[in-house]
């Protein structure tokens, strides 16, 4: 690769300081094997750790993307909470890790991701009013763009790592130079697929990026006792694939670690893993009530390191954000979604009829006759 | 004796089987902490402590197989899998495994557990959740099935599961959670595996259905009663093995049959149903046995649910024509 | 032509596909160096190479999931379980992913991609290599699933499976993969997924079989012609979509009619053909549908094995007592 | 644990060189992160890198066991080959990885291995004539008596490595000090059941051994391609599991390996993973033809370190072996394996409704139904 963005891929150990805080800091691409470090360029106070490799204005639409998700995301709780959406499981601590991976992506490239990552899709071509419908329980949510290979957000756990095998692995047999990113939580690690997907992308070499987002629980089930390797990371020595931990709620640090797995994709050099630690700091989904299993102080602990707080913050001390524009931010992304939703509930109801149709090409005479008994047409 | 709707009879069956048997343990995704995302162990963590009710990574076929193996060292594992939908992943520790260990071994070693499943649709929920597959079960010798309707039902059969050899699937209706209430004795009662429950009477058609559809299906024989049909209805209970007997006996009674069940049409359970009354009961049948079904489509999203569970009509118009017949 | 026998009627269609459609490839445990367990892939590795015969990591799920990722995004996977009796660990991949894309984007994605799984007792085999659980496939919404009994339709079936847009299961009968040859076209044509194929026309009584079963359902026909009655004989060929038409059709002709399979009886696949046909043409049949089938137990070690495989003798007994009725 | 037999167990580092000449040793319970260690105590050529933890009436014993279990093994290859067995899976060139691991047990110790564990589970107590019955087809091979706590061979691939951590799992809540060991082979490290039990036994701190007979193939497989991690022992990281890495053609490199890691499950410490490194010599089964994907050159080199040769060389070597002892050795042992096979072929042809009466406790009315249809009695 030659035309790549002054300051980042490659280069990064150039932009990055030897010496933190409270974690150090190392190239992706190599992996800890104790699992203390972790990769960070922002820190909670918004103060950076280096130069950043991005410029004030990507910084800035980065943080208007994480302002819109959030939007999105509250919008969707109280959509939910009125009836008007299905179960919804809110990404809310988690859009830097999902904004910042998905920056990192070319138009094109795959996402295989689950229910909770709708700021990923989002930003990788899945329209709001798209994901909203699906939202209300219609099926038609999930027909993407034409261009847009985003596939639908996973329900089950674990399954859906293996197609960014596939799905990379077709981009190179048909020579393009697409890559396929997965993104998928800290409880799916613990699930056989976890495995078999890592080691297949690992056997074939496929481009494929392993997004983990470790946001502490899997519902009530806390990372700690999930596994006992020390890191997520980790995990990447068994298949000789390389692993990195960043802070998942540090946007650029998400940009550049996944930019990187991206970059050593696109180039042929294979899979890698990214473990962004991160924090859910909402439900499971709107079905759930966290109170009976964490401790409210951890929770309150886990919004002092607000993703959108950090930048936020950051802009602040380069004098870039003003109350006004944060304003503007949330004003604009608000209509946005308000017009999704509008479209979203808008769109008619579905015919008794079309899930008969959308179940092959063709529908067999099976679903032809059911069909008619169905719609009283026969 | 106290009122309990399903979901409380099942956790009143738990809590009885984890202090009258020490062997006994449960095991799952968020049945501790949380006590299940239905509240259905709620409270069982804090009364038998995390060693006896214990939260499992997310991996379902890790935890049949841990179960399959403790059942198989002594212990009297009831494994529970979050919804039946997400079973998939465990179905060869189940067919492989957990339905084969006593043949394989001529009785040596044998796999006395349970495996509880959350199942079926109504609820608007998300993909998966709405799975209603109990065929792919029934369908594999070693194992038995059961699925209660009601809260007695619900935890005599739970605590007959438990208590039995042999390795049992015990599936539990979403929708009717908490759906009706009875009262259901506090003492130690197991229902038997096997038989079915004839729910209510009547000569002139048979309506054959079981866990979440019965509402369905006691709803369409009120509407039916009430235009004056004589009504029979069986409440399997047991999927597998089937009660035959039970059954058969009911249609040669009545000479018609309406099968009522939300999996799909094409190989579900109605299919061995209606094809052991043929051959058991044709010259009783006076009519083709009806099947009033879910389509052979995936399970639809919530705005379209409605579409695809067999409503009370679409039994009533099936009995209405066998009854025209 | 060439005179082939079925796996190398399945070995020619997979060479035929490769050689003639760039998106074709195949990938499954040891169907490359060693050309698969029973040689149905040998010599396809040295004529197209390790990126389009691929070898695998033992790991069904991975493999399913893997080709489905690859079928979403444009190729043609031809996948191979190496048993049907190990696919248990790819189900959650076949029936909430393979099975489901189309409809979960409303036509968007798609996966177009073929899993091929040896099936069938009969030879001895060790535990789980002798499956036949096609039930818990078709009962499955979104996946179509075939199994040739001839040299012939193998190869016409396994390419219009390869041409499908949609996902199919394609199982092939080990017992026979070298017991008939037959000549076979080497031009490239297909079988159609869906119709039945009627082998013998006759009028008494009609037997509906498919896959490996055809041999002993086609002696017994043999042996049933010879006594003078008139046999019928049907070989499913796509066992979903079920062709129903062609079942009603000839048993309102016959009025009789037995079904053979080797799965367990408790809703197996005969069970879904005897309800359909109480339910279509109840007022012809002159005598219950009988199944015969292999029973409720698991599949029995070699030295049981033939206590456990529908017999001649069985389905000649069963087509008798259908015929005194 | 204070009753530890001299020389056995935690003292380990002291008995073990710490230079080698091809491989450099290394405790158990250490993982590599490279892979290039592997822990041997005796030399191809048969001598010794130390001194080694058993007297020579025990060396002598494990290579009469040895001995045995390959008179077993060539027996079935013939008696296969005489179509009196069903497909037979020879573990020739596997011997001491197999006699090595039981002999670290203690009776009422659980195994749970694969179709190709013969050794290892008659040295667990498995009789031979039950094996052999077994391989005949018949489902009665498989009760093993009272008091053997051995699980019958797993002929699927991957599903009995976490019945290993439910066992032992009992055994912990039911105080007893028993250990569960789970055999397998390299190929099944790809199964998303590996993963899955690595995991459980890691997180519940179970009582279970993990050993993979890593002999080189999975089929027609090579195990460089079935993963990328460089050493199986290597993936026991990703589970915060220790993972060591032994010469399996060294009966007792494998008996310490796996001993020091029973005892650190009987005392509580959790799971451990030991990889046997070793070879298949002979086909895959008795279905295989090796000679398609393999060269005779490889196997030739691995004759050469044929894991019977190397102690016969020992006791050579220390004046314990001589061509009469063999052979006497060769006789006792083919004599009990004859006898094995002799009641093997005497037990009478399985009735028709022995499958019936196997299925439950209790024969269901279904099953009762179809047995009087089987066996004409209905
Ligand atoms: C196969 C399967 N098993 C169980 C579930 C139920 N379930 C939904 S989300 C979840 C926890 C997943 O945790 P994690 O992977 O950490 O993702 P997070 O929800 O934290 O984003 C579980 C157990 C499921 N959807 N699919
Ligand atoms: C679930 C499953 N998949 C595939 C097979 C077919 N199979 C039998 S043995 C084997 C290779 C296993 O290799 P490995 O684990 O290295 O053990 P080895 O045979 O070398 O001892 C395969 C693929 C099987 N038995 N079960
Ligand atoms: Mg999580
Ligand atoms: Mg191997």
């Amino acid at each position: 690769m030659t035309s790549r963005k002054a300051g980042l891929g490659r280069g990064l150990e150039a932009l990055i300081p030897i010496h933190g805080e409270t974690t150090s800091s190392r190239p992706p691409g190599q992996t800890s094997a104790n699992g203390s470090s972790m990769f960070r360029l922002i820190n909670p106070d918004g103060t950076v750790r280096d130069r950043l490799p991005v410029t004030l204005e990507e910084m800035k639409s980065l943080y208007a993307d994480m302002v819109e998700a959030r939007v999105y995301d509250d919008k969707s709780m109280a959509m939910q909470r009125q009836g008007r959406l299905a179960t919804y499981a809110p990404f809310r601590g988690q859009e830097a890790a999902q904004i910042g991976a998905a920056a990192a992506l070319r138009p094109g490239d795959w996402v295989s991701g689950t229910y909770r990552d709708a700021a990923l899709n989002w930003k990788a071509g899945y329209p709001w009013k798209l994901l909203i419908l699906g939202r209300t329980g219609d099926e038609r949510g999930g027909q993407v763009p034409e261009g847009v290979n985003v596939m639908p957000p996973s329900i089950t756990v674990g399954g859906h790592m293996i197609h960014a095998v596939g799905l990379a692995w077709a981009e190179r047999l048909k020579g393009t130079d697409r890559i396929a990113l997965t993104s998928f939580g800290d409880g799916a690690t613990s699930e056989g697929d976890f495995h078999e997907a890592m080691n297949f992308a690992a056997v074939y070499e496929t481009p494929t990026v392993f997004l983990c987002q470790n946001n502490g629980w899997a519902i009530s089930y806390p990372v700690e006792e999930q596994t006992r390797s020390e890191t997520i990371a980790d995990k990447a020595l068994a298949y000789g694939m390389p692993g990195v931990r960043v802070d998942g709620n540090d946007v650029i640090a998400v940009l550049v670690a996944v930019r990187e797995a991206a970059e050593r994709a696109r180039e042929g050099e294979g899979p890698s893993l990214v473990e962004a630690v991160t924090y859910r700091l909402g439900p499971h989904t709107t079905a759930d009530d966290p109170g009976r299993y964490r401790k409210d102080d951890e929770v309150a602990a886990w919004e002092e390191l607000d993703p959108l707080v950090r930048v936020r913050r950051l802009l602040e001390r380069s004098g870039a954000w003003t109350e006004s524009w944060q304003q503007s931010l949330e004003t604009e992304a608000s209509n946005r979604i308000e017009e999704a939703v509008a479209w979203a509930e808008s769109v008619p109801e579905p015919e008794p009829d079309d899930m008969f149709k959308r179940m092959f090409a063709e529908p067999t005479p099976n679903l032809v006759e059911q069909e008619r008994e169905a719609t009283g047409r026969g | 004796m106290a009122e309990l709707n399903i979901a409380q009879a099942i956790n009143s069956a738990l809590d009885t089987a984890l202090s009258s048997d020490d062997r006994v343990l449960i095991l799952g995704e968020d049945v501790g902490r949380a006590g299940g995302v239905f509240r259905v162990t709620d409270g069982l963590r804090n009364r038998y402590g995390a060693e006896r009710v214990v939260d499992t990574p997310v991996a379902e076929s890790g935890i049949i197989g841990a179960a399959f193996g403790l059942a198989v060292a002594g212990m009297r594992p009831v494994a529970e899998i979050q919804f039946l939908g997400f079973s998939y992943p465990a179905y060869d520790q189940i067919v492989n495994h957990v339905a084969r260990i006593r043949n394989r071994t001529n009785h040596r070693h044998t796999s006395p557990m349970v495996i509880r499943m959350p199942y079926g649709g109504g609820i608007g929920a998300a993909e998966h959740h709405s799975e209603s597959t109990e065929a792919v079960y029934v369908h594999i010798p070693g194992l038995k099935v059961v699925v209660p309707s009601t809260p007695k039902d619900a935890r005599g059969l739970l605590l007959a599961a438990i208590e039995d050899p042999d390795p049992v699937i015990f599936l539990e209706p979403i929708r009717l959670y908490r759906a009706v209430k009875e009262h259901v004795p506090d003492i130690y009662y197991t229902v038997d595996i096997g038989p079915l429950r004839v729910e209510r009477e009547g000569s002139d058609i048979t309506l054959v259905s079981w866990g979440a559809m019965m509402r369905e299906t006691r709803q369409a024989a009120g509407i039916l009663a009430e235009a004056g049909v004589s009504v029979e209805v069986l409440d399997l209970r047991t999927l597998s093995p089937l009660d035959r007997d039970g059954i058969v006996a009911s249609v040669e009674k009545t000479g018609r049959a309406v099968i009522v069940h939300e999996a799909p049409l094409t190989a579900g359970l109605g299919a061995e149903i209606a094809a052991t009354i043929q051959e058991r009961a044709l010259y009783s049948l006076k009519t083709p046995v009806r099947r009033v079904t879910g389509w052979d489509t995936v399970f639809p999203l919530k705005r379209s649910e409605h579409h695809y569970l067999p409503s009370v009509d679409r039994i009533v118009a099936a009995a209405e024509s066998a009854l025209e017949d």
